[in-house]
């Protein structure tokens, strides 16, 4: 038989004033299976919790109500005085008698019934309310980094320098990502090498990180703080145990004549090669798409030959890892629109319309032109430069409504590095608006317009074309009553849209994260939960969520690194038992759940799955759902779903709202 | 017993004085869905005169599908209850069919014969049979099979069998006279004579006595598996039957007030025998047709000496899968 | 098969050898053109600006015309009236309401499912596939192309793949013997809006087009606008006085330069009804080798 | 002044925005009609439509089922899988003849505590004027199907 | 092997043959109206984990809905039915099934399209007691659910009790509940094979109320029952773009 307590606050006046208070206990205190009834000036205080533990001591209380405030408010004080009383915290309920009725309503009787109305509500939802207990699952302390870009390497340093382990996986021969290709920093002008290199070492060299490069992820499955990996480990040719890095191989390698992807396709590399000089880890690896070996069977070995440790090995397969982790942070970072995307704009016609990151390539001091900033169709140094921002970002047209954020920062800065390296040069500079909401970002840019004289028109560029040996530029500034303006330039730089990496789309289906529609990973709350994906313990960092900078896509590293730390900080995670459960009955049954799996669907966490109960000699009795308690946020969407009430779910069951709807109607 | 003669043109005026006298008339109609059931009914011409038989029985009249046997709610000085005993009206049950009327014998043996059920008792004191025989069967039809035929008297009130113009009333109860006695004026006295000319033919599908016989054994044959294969689990034969008497007991209300109902049950649902541990000794519908129909036969013959199957054939039409009770229970006897 | 025909006010007037041009091609194929019978304004340039129903119901009432002549395929040469034509269809067969509103207006009734051919998705629909047994000189030149602004915007209704750099009619003047140059006026605006408001900037435009032709060496420039025809060639004056230089470029219709090749008459195709002499044009072409 | 009807409506809320609405009408002191009583669930993708019917049949005259607005669903997804069943169920019941106009649905957000109040107030109103709701009493346990009009007489 | 052979008044009834000798009783007439995929829920038939099913429209498109829901994984079936040419046809695999289905999808019958029309023509308040008076004849035998082949759950939510979602007693009200939340838990999922209509023992046209919600489910969310193992649950899923105007 229940006994229940109903505690009943005036929180001073708030309550009081409006309510009858005295009176409430009093009709409270002749609730069926009320035990006892009090009303107090403040509950929350610490008399007031007094009370309450003491009354659920004396009066051997199996329940209580507290009326007062909103349980967002003050229901973790309460099911603690509860728990201290010797109570389970969870046979602890709140009715919201000051939020939703005294500050709600006047002084008058409907007020004084509507809360005792909220009151037996609760009463009865705490009658049938059973002890809950937090919800333990192991965790496994190692984290996986997806992306050996500056986001990557920010959260594997992050992660590693607090004791845990972590593995890194990169599908590149070398970690680094788009910021090694940088030539220098907005808005500091620091160059990107020099402040991104020592941290690729770092991770190559901390032991706690172990760094799987020209890897990929191949397959994931488990759940938060216990996922399993499959890697795929591309085969490199090259031993890497054996190779110390000489770089005999790649000078005498013959194949030469291959675009080199790091510098944006303006220069070459060999067969056999390591992306840039700095590479880490600094071993090279065959593309065998072009290795002659490869492509023309068997001919051809030069490195082979030349390899003084002998580590070539054209016979390597792709080799498979599996790996167990508690956590997982996506750093898969972006990708930019490229050729073809701007026929107007001649871009992939004209040698001399390039994009952002092969300038940041040709101003790069280990660039091509080795820093000096020259036309890719006949190593000129230009004179007249055109910059054109929202190459195809904020354009509906072209299926790209996002700001691609960087472009505005880094035109200011490519004009600004142009200008310094050739003063006498022209820059200028077509933008809709300029986005520099960043620290130090406007005045970044107010120095390329007022020191630097970089000419900034605003106005969009409706053609590009060539005429004798010009690129002219057709704009419209729309500042100066609207005049079309051509400028006849030597180099147009387009300020192309950042999008999602092209793989993305795939990654996302293998994490069971969801993605937006132009594939960047969806956060689990746009607001609240801006590092977090829906997928438990799968954490984001860096552009492979949106466009972002370097500050924006490191402090998010720090961000995720942070809650992955957080979830490694104790073996077992602890988890509210608010959760869905499938029932379990007597044989033959085990279950009413039929196993229809219909709920599979619904569940935005991917919580549920399929069980298969077996007999003792393990033949199949019969298939049935199964709540991931590790997974499961509570919504109860699948409890709705179920035709035959098979699963329910804690603290909110069937039985408790079914007792609350009759409570509230029956007087 | 008395036998009485009415003209049929007077039957229209014998039934609405029978209205008049206040008493609630229970007679078959016709629905827009073509089946025709037992309702109140205010005038003659709402009553169904052709046909075979209403698709259930009249024993909701004793034995209601929801019956509240009391209500209770809670006050400011503990709690009130109501019996509902109180107000059960004065039935007249009209052109049920002999099989039927014998039905209520069966009924009355079960619920009165030890600790009699004061609620049927009631109820049954204040309800009149008149029966009509039957002039047609159709192949569902197996009364003379189980002992009864489609003129017999057993168990109602008064039996009308129409020939041509006349209509033959044969008065067999304190009751049945009172009935008559309503008016009295449109009947004229008559003699016995055989009704068989005005009879349906049913041929029988079995010997009763043989199956009877056959049946006490027939528990662990393996015919009924394929007998009941086709048995969905559904309740209607059971509440279609004329003899059907399973019942559930149950609490309907809030906390503060609700009422104490029998509601019918029926021994093919799945649930029927599910205990509270949730074990259920009967795991497949093989095993509760079987119960349902060795009760017809076996059980309530041991237990009240009645075979309880009155061959009305119900439950053959209302099967989903029209299933056959004579021919299950001949193949399992075979 | 039933092809049917909307000149506009343009191919009765101004450019009438346009139409004359596109019959004796078709002609010349055996392929007959049914005029829509009963047509009215396209309400092109002036209708929009007025009101907007009434720029969709006066293209409607010309659809709804041809689907009760029992047309599937209209060919509209003049690029003002497909554009509105096809824009009227766009809105009508986008939504329920305004097509019940239309029908209401011109009480007419309107699937909107006719297809509007532009000139040249007509040659190459059915001129093509026929064209070379008909094809006897070769337009030894080289030809600018000129789309103009009707044929590729707005994007929903545009009659050309690549809006920004179009070349379904360099694919014709291929056909033609002619070599298509590439070049960055294709689309430019020729200024018609102001054909007769502001001539200067009509000069100033139109002036960039020729010159950007001209310099890239380009004989003649093709065009399928009846503006961009008047703007081209009439304007030639205003033109020499903005670029103060002259340029003697020619400016056919695509379907003239076609007839050219299949050797229909100058007269027939009205070659010699512009102001830019165009003997240029008919005298360099040679024999099709067989 | 004469007796006016003061409808028992209850309002069938998410946690996580509607429920926190109402809590931020009450911090603003937002004064609203005392009719509403809210029943608090996760999400409103949990409200399981046969506790509305219980509702009803317990004698309430209205219902408000709130939630938070399209993809602000603290579980990203559950009022949208919430719209879809709703908008079956109220097809059913319209096409039982269940009078819809008795439940109210809307998005209320955590923001929106005037929204909650005036939302509260405008379906209160709603309800008075369409009287109590007597559907369900007129039902009772009757022995035998009453006349009905489906009956066909000679 | 599962088919229909004859009884008596005229009717089919549903027999079970385990050796060819008896395959003479089959029968395949205009009166084989039962939906037999039912029988694929019976433990008896769930042991045989070999079936055979002489199937009419309506048990293909069950059998494909079921499959849909994870309910056939473990049978062994061979599924047979006889087309419009009076053509024996043996399915090989699931994909030629569908096909079939597809290509002979359907419609309603005219007398349920009838009803329909009239039930949308009335006034709310007619609709009302149009079903309330339905519903007061319900006596809970629950046939409707016994020969549906979607009714699949091994208990049912009018057997719990924990709490009482359903009432006991077939009284209007409960019945109102009973049949509201079948329909519901139908809706979508129902493959209009009417059967629950055809046998209800009162005569209640329970399937009207799904055959109503597939329509509006049909319209609003384009999905359609029985037609693809594939096509899932119209419920269980949904577009951030539904339409919403009842939400103020």
């Amino acid at each position: 038989m229940a006994r229940i307590g109903v505690f009943i606050c005036h929180c001073g006046e708030n309550i009081s004033a409006t309510v009858d208070v005295a009176k409430v206990a009093e009709k409270a205190g002749k609730l069926s299976g009320v035990a006892y009834s009090v009303d107090y000036k403040y509950m929350c205080s610490d008399p007031g919790q007094t009370l309450i533990i003491e009354s659920i001591k004396k009066h051997r209380l199996t329940g209580i109500v507290v009326a007062a405030c909103s349980p967002r408010m003050h229901e973790a004080t309460f099911r603690k005085a509860a728990e201290k009383a010797g109570i389970n915290p969870y046979l602890c309920e709140m009715a919201n008698i000051r939020e939703q009725v005294s500050w709600v309503h006047p002084k008058s009787d409907a007020t004084t019934q509507k809360a005792l109305d909220i009151i037996r509500t609760l009463v009865e939802k705490v009658k049938k309310d059973v002890a809950l207990f937090p919800i333990k699952v192991p965790v496994t302390k190692t984290a996986l980094v997806i992306g050996g870009g500056i986001a990557g390497i920010q959260a594997a340093l992050d992660i590693a320098n607090a004791g845990h382990q972590v593995i890194m996986v990169e599908k590149k021969p070398s970690i680094g990502g788009h910021m090694s290709q940088l030539s220098e920093t907005f808005p500091t002008l620091d160059c990107s090498q020099c402040i991104l290199t020592p941290r690729m070492v770092e991770v190559a060299q901390h032991p706690n990180i172990t760094l799987h490069t020209y890897a990929e992820v191949e397959s994931v499955s488990g759940f938060i703080g216990n996922f399993d990996v499959k890697i795929r480990m591309k085969a490199k040719s090259v031993d890497i145990s054996k190779c110390t890095g000489c770089g005999a191989c790649w000078q005498k390698c013959p194949t030469k004549k291959i675009p080199n992807e790091f510098n944006e396709g303006m220069g070459f590399r060999t067969a056999i090669y390591s992306p840039f000089p700095q590479a880490v880890p600094n071993k090279p690896v065959i593309d065998r798409e072009h290795c002659s070996w490869f492509t023309k069977g068997g001919k051809c070995g030069v490195c082979k030959k030349t390899c003084p440790t002998g580590a070539i090995d054209y016979d390597t397969q792709d080799e498979f890892i599996d790996v167990k982790v508690g956590a997982i942070v996506t750093a898969t970072g972006f990708d930019l629109k490229h050729a073809d995307f701007f026929p107007e704009y001649g871009y992939g016609k004209f040698k001399d319309v390039i994009d952002g990151m092969q300038f940041e390539r040709l101003a790069s001091a280990s660039g091509p032109t080795a820093g000096e900033i020259r036309r890719p169709s006949d190593g000129k140094i230009p004179k007249k430069i055109v910059f054109v921002a929202c190459a195809g970002s904020r354009d509906k047209a072209k299926g790209i409504e996002y700001c691609s954020k960087v472009c505005c920062m880094y035109t200011a800065k490519h004009a600004m590095l142009y200008k310094h390296k050739n003063h006498e040069g022209k820059a200028y500079v077509f933008y809709m608006d300029i986005r520099a909401a960043g620290k130090n970002y406007d005045e970044f840019v107010r120095r390329a317009v007022e020191e630097d004289e970089v000419q900034y028109i605003r106005g969009r560029v409706s053609r590009i074309y060539e005429k004798d040996g010009k690129l002219i530029v057709k704009g419209v500034d729309t500042l100066m009553n609207s005049e079309p303006v051509d400028i006849e330039a030597d180099m147009v730089v387009l300020a192309t849209a950042v999008v999602a990496n092209i793989e993305a789309e795939s990654l996302a289906q293998k994490l069971h994260i969801s993605y937006d529609k132009h594939h960047f990973f969806a956060e689990a709350h746009p607001k609240l939960k801006p590092v977090e994906t829906n997928t438990a313990g799968i954490m984001l960092a860096g552009a492979c969520q949106s466009a972002k900078d370097i500050p924006e896509s490191v402090s998010q590293a720090s961000a995720s690194a942070s809650k992955v730390i957080g979830l490694f900080s104790s073996n077992e995670l602890t988890r509210e038992p608010i959760v869905a459960v499938v029932n379990r009955q007597a044989p033959p049954n085990f279950t009413s759940c039929t196993g229809c799996l219909l709920c599979m669907e619904v569940c935005p966490y991917h919580a549920i799955e399929k069980e298969e109960i077996k007999d003792r000699a393990g033949n199949l009795i019969k298939v049935a759902a199964k709540v991931n308690a590790g997974l499961c946020q509570g919504c109860g969407t699948c409890v709705a779903m179920c035709r035959n009430k098979s699963i329910d779910i804690q603290g909110f069951s069937n039985d408790q709202m079914m007792s609350e709807v009759m409570a509230l109607l029956n007087a | 017993m008395e036998i009485k003669n009415i003209k049929q043109t007077q039957i229209p005026a014998f039934f609405d004085q029978l209205i008049q006298s206040g008493k609630v008339v229970i007679a078959p109609v016709l629905k827009k869905s073509g089946k025709v059931f037992f309702e109140p009914v205010q005038s003659y011409n709402q009553v169904a005169t052709d046909y075979i038989q209403t698709g259930f029985s009249a024993k909701s009249v004793v034995f209601p599908k929801v019956e509240v046997l009391f209500s209770f709610k809670k006050t400011e000085d503990g709690i009130e209850i109501q019996d509902s005993i109180a107000n059960i009206p004065e039935t007249i049950v009209w052109g049920l069919r002999p099989c039927d009327g014998s039905a209520f014998n069966y009924m009355t043996e079960f619920f009165l014969k030890e600790n009699p059920d004061t609620y049927y008792a009631a109820r049954k004191a204040k309800t009149t049979l008149i029966a009509i025989s039957c002039a047609k069967a159709d192949d569902a039809c197996f009364c003379t099979s189980v002992g009864l035929n489609p003129g017999s008297t057993a168990g109602s009130d008064v039996l009308l069998t129409l020939m041509g113009e006349d209509v033959y009333v044969e008065v067999l109860t304190e009751k049945g006279k009172a009935a008559i006695g309503i008016s009295a004026s449109l009947f004229t006295n008559g003699n016995e004579k055989s009704k068989d000319d005005y009879l349906a033919k049913i041929n029988t599908k079995f010997s009763l006595s043989e199956i009877e016989e056959r049946i006490k054994t027939a528990y662990d044959r393996a015919e009924w598996k394929n007998e009941s294969m086709g048995c969905f689990g559904c309740g209607a034969c059971a509440f279609a039957c004329p003899t059907c008497t399973c019942f559930d007991i149950q609490d309907e209300g809030t906390q503060n007030k609700g009422q104490r109902l029998r509601c019918w049950d029926a021994c093919g649902f799945g649930q029927f025998t599910k205990h509270a541990s949730g074990h259920n000794p009967k795991t497949n519908q093989t095993e509760r047709r079987r119960q349902r129909l060795m009760h017809k036969f076996k059980y309530s013959v041991e237990n009240l000496g009645i075979v309880s199957c009155v061959g009305c054939g119900r439950c053959i039409r209302v099967c989903p899968a029209h299933l056959n009770i004579f021919e299950n229970i001949l193949n399992v006897t075979k | 098969m039933r092809i049917g025909f909307y000149p506009g006010c343009s191919l009765e007037g101004s450019s009438k050898e346009y139409s004359d041009s596109l019959f004796a091609v078709a002609e010349k194929c055996g392929i007959t053109l049914e005029e829509i019978k009963d047509w009215s304004c396209c309400g092109a340039s002036a209708a929009h600006n007025l009101n907007h129903d009434l720029a969709v119901a006066l293209p409607a009432r010309t659809l709804a015309l041809a689907e009760k002549q029992g047309l599937a395929e209209i060919v509209v040469p003049c690029a003002a009236c497909y554009s509105r034509l096809a824009s009227s269809k766009e809105e009508i067969s986008a939504n329920d309401a305004t097509r019940k509103k239309i029908e209401s207006y011109i009480d007419l009734k309107l699937s909107a499912e006719v297809k509007i051919l532009t000139v040249f998705e007509f040659l190459k629909k059915y001129i093509f596939p026929v064209a070379d047994q008909y094809i006897v000189n070769k337009l030894n030149q080289k030809t600018a192309c000129y789309y103009g602004c009707l044929y590729s915007r707005p994007k929903e209704i545009a009659a050309i793949e690549q809006i920004e750099n179009p070349m379904e009619m360099d694919e014709v003047m291929a056909k033609a013997g002619a070599t298509p140059i590439n070049w960055a006026f294709k689309t430019e605006c020729c200024g018609a809006g102001f054909t007769m408001s502001r001539t200067d900037i009509v000069a100033k435009l139109s002036g960039k087009i020729i010159e950007d032709a001209a310099e890239r060496g380009a004989e003649s420039i093709i065009v399928a606008c009846p503006m961009c025809h008047v703007n081209l060639d009439m304007r030639r004056p205003e033109i020499k006085k903005q670029l103060n230089k002259d340029i003697n470029i020619p400016v056919l219709f695509i379907t003239q330069a076609l007839g050219v090749s299949m050797g229909i008459s100058a007269d027939r195709l009205g070659v010699n009804k512009h102001y830019v002499p165009t003997d240029k044009v008919v005298t360099c072409i040679v024999k099709k080798e067989a | 002044m004469s007796e006016q009807f003061e409808p028992k409506i209850v309002a069938f809320v998410c946690n996580w925005c509607t429920y926190a609405g109402a809590d931020l009408a009450g911090t603003s002191r937002t004064k609203y009609a005392t009719n509403v009583s809210i029943i608090r669930f996760p999400c409103t993708g949990r409200i399981d439509f046969m506790l509305l019917m219980k509702a009803f049949e317990n004698g309430a005259d209205g219902i408000i089922v709130s939630g938070c607005h399209p993809n602000d669903c603290h579980y990203t997804s559950g009022n949208f899988h919430a719209r879809r069943r709703w908008m079956v169920f109220r097809s059913l019941l319209d096409f039982m003849g269940f009078d819809t106009e008795r439940i109210t649905f809307s998005w209320v957000s955590a923001s929106e505590g005037s929204k909650w109040a005036s939302l509260v107030d405008e379906t209160t109103e709603k309800i008075r004027e369409m009287g109590p709701f007597t559907d369900f009493n007129k039902l009772d346990y009757s022995t035998f199907e009453k006349i009905s009009n489906d009956t066909i007489t000679e | 092997m599962i088919g229909f052979k004859n009884a008596i008044n005229k009717l089919a009834i549903p027999c079970f043959i385990n050796d060819a000798s008896q395959v003479e009783q089959l029968i395949y007439t205009p009166e084989c109206k039962g939906n037999l995929s039912v029988y694929l829920h019976k433990t008896e038939v769930k042991q045989a984990k070999k079936v055979g099913i002489l199937a009419n429209i309506s048990t293909l498109r069950s059998l494909i809905q079921l499959t849909s829901e994870n309910q056939l994984n473990d049978i062994e079936k061979t599924v047979i039915t006889i087309n419009a040419q009076d053509e024996v046809v043996v399915f090989e695999n699931m994909e030629k099934l569908e096909e079939y289905v597809q290509a002979n999808f359907p419609e309603y019958t005219e007398e349920d399209k009838k009803l329909l029309e009239q039930l949308n023509n009335m006034t709310r308040e007619q609709r009302w007691q149009y079903w309330t008076e339905q519903f007061s004849a319900c006596i809970k035998c629950y046939a409707c659910r016994a020969v549906c082949p979607m009714c699949y759950c091994s208990s049912c939510t009018v057997e719990c009790n924990q709490p009482q979602w359903i009432k006991v007693s077939s009284e209007t009200t409960g019945n109102l509940e009973w049949l509201t939340m079948r329909a519901m838990h139908l809706a979508g999922r129902c493959i209009n094979c009417g059967e629950c209509g055809r046998i209800c023992p009162v005569g209640i046209p329970v399937h009207l109320l799904t055959a109503q919600m597939n329509l509006d489910i049909e319209k609003e969310f384009g999905a359609k029952t029985g037609f693809s193992c594939k096509s899932g649950y119209a419920l269980n899923t949904f577009k951030p773009e539904d339409k919403e105007q009842f939400i103020q």
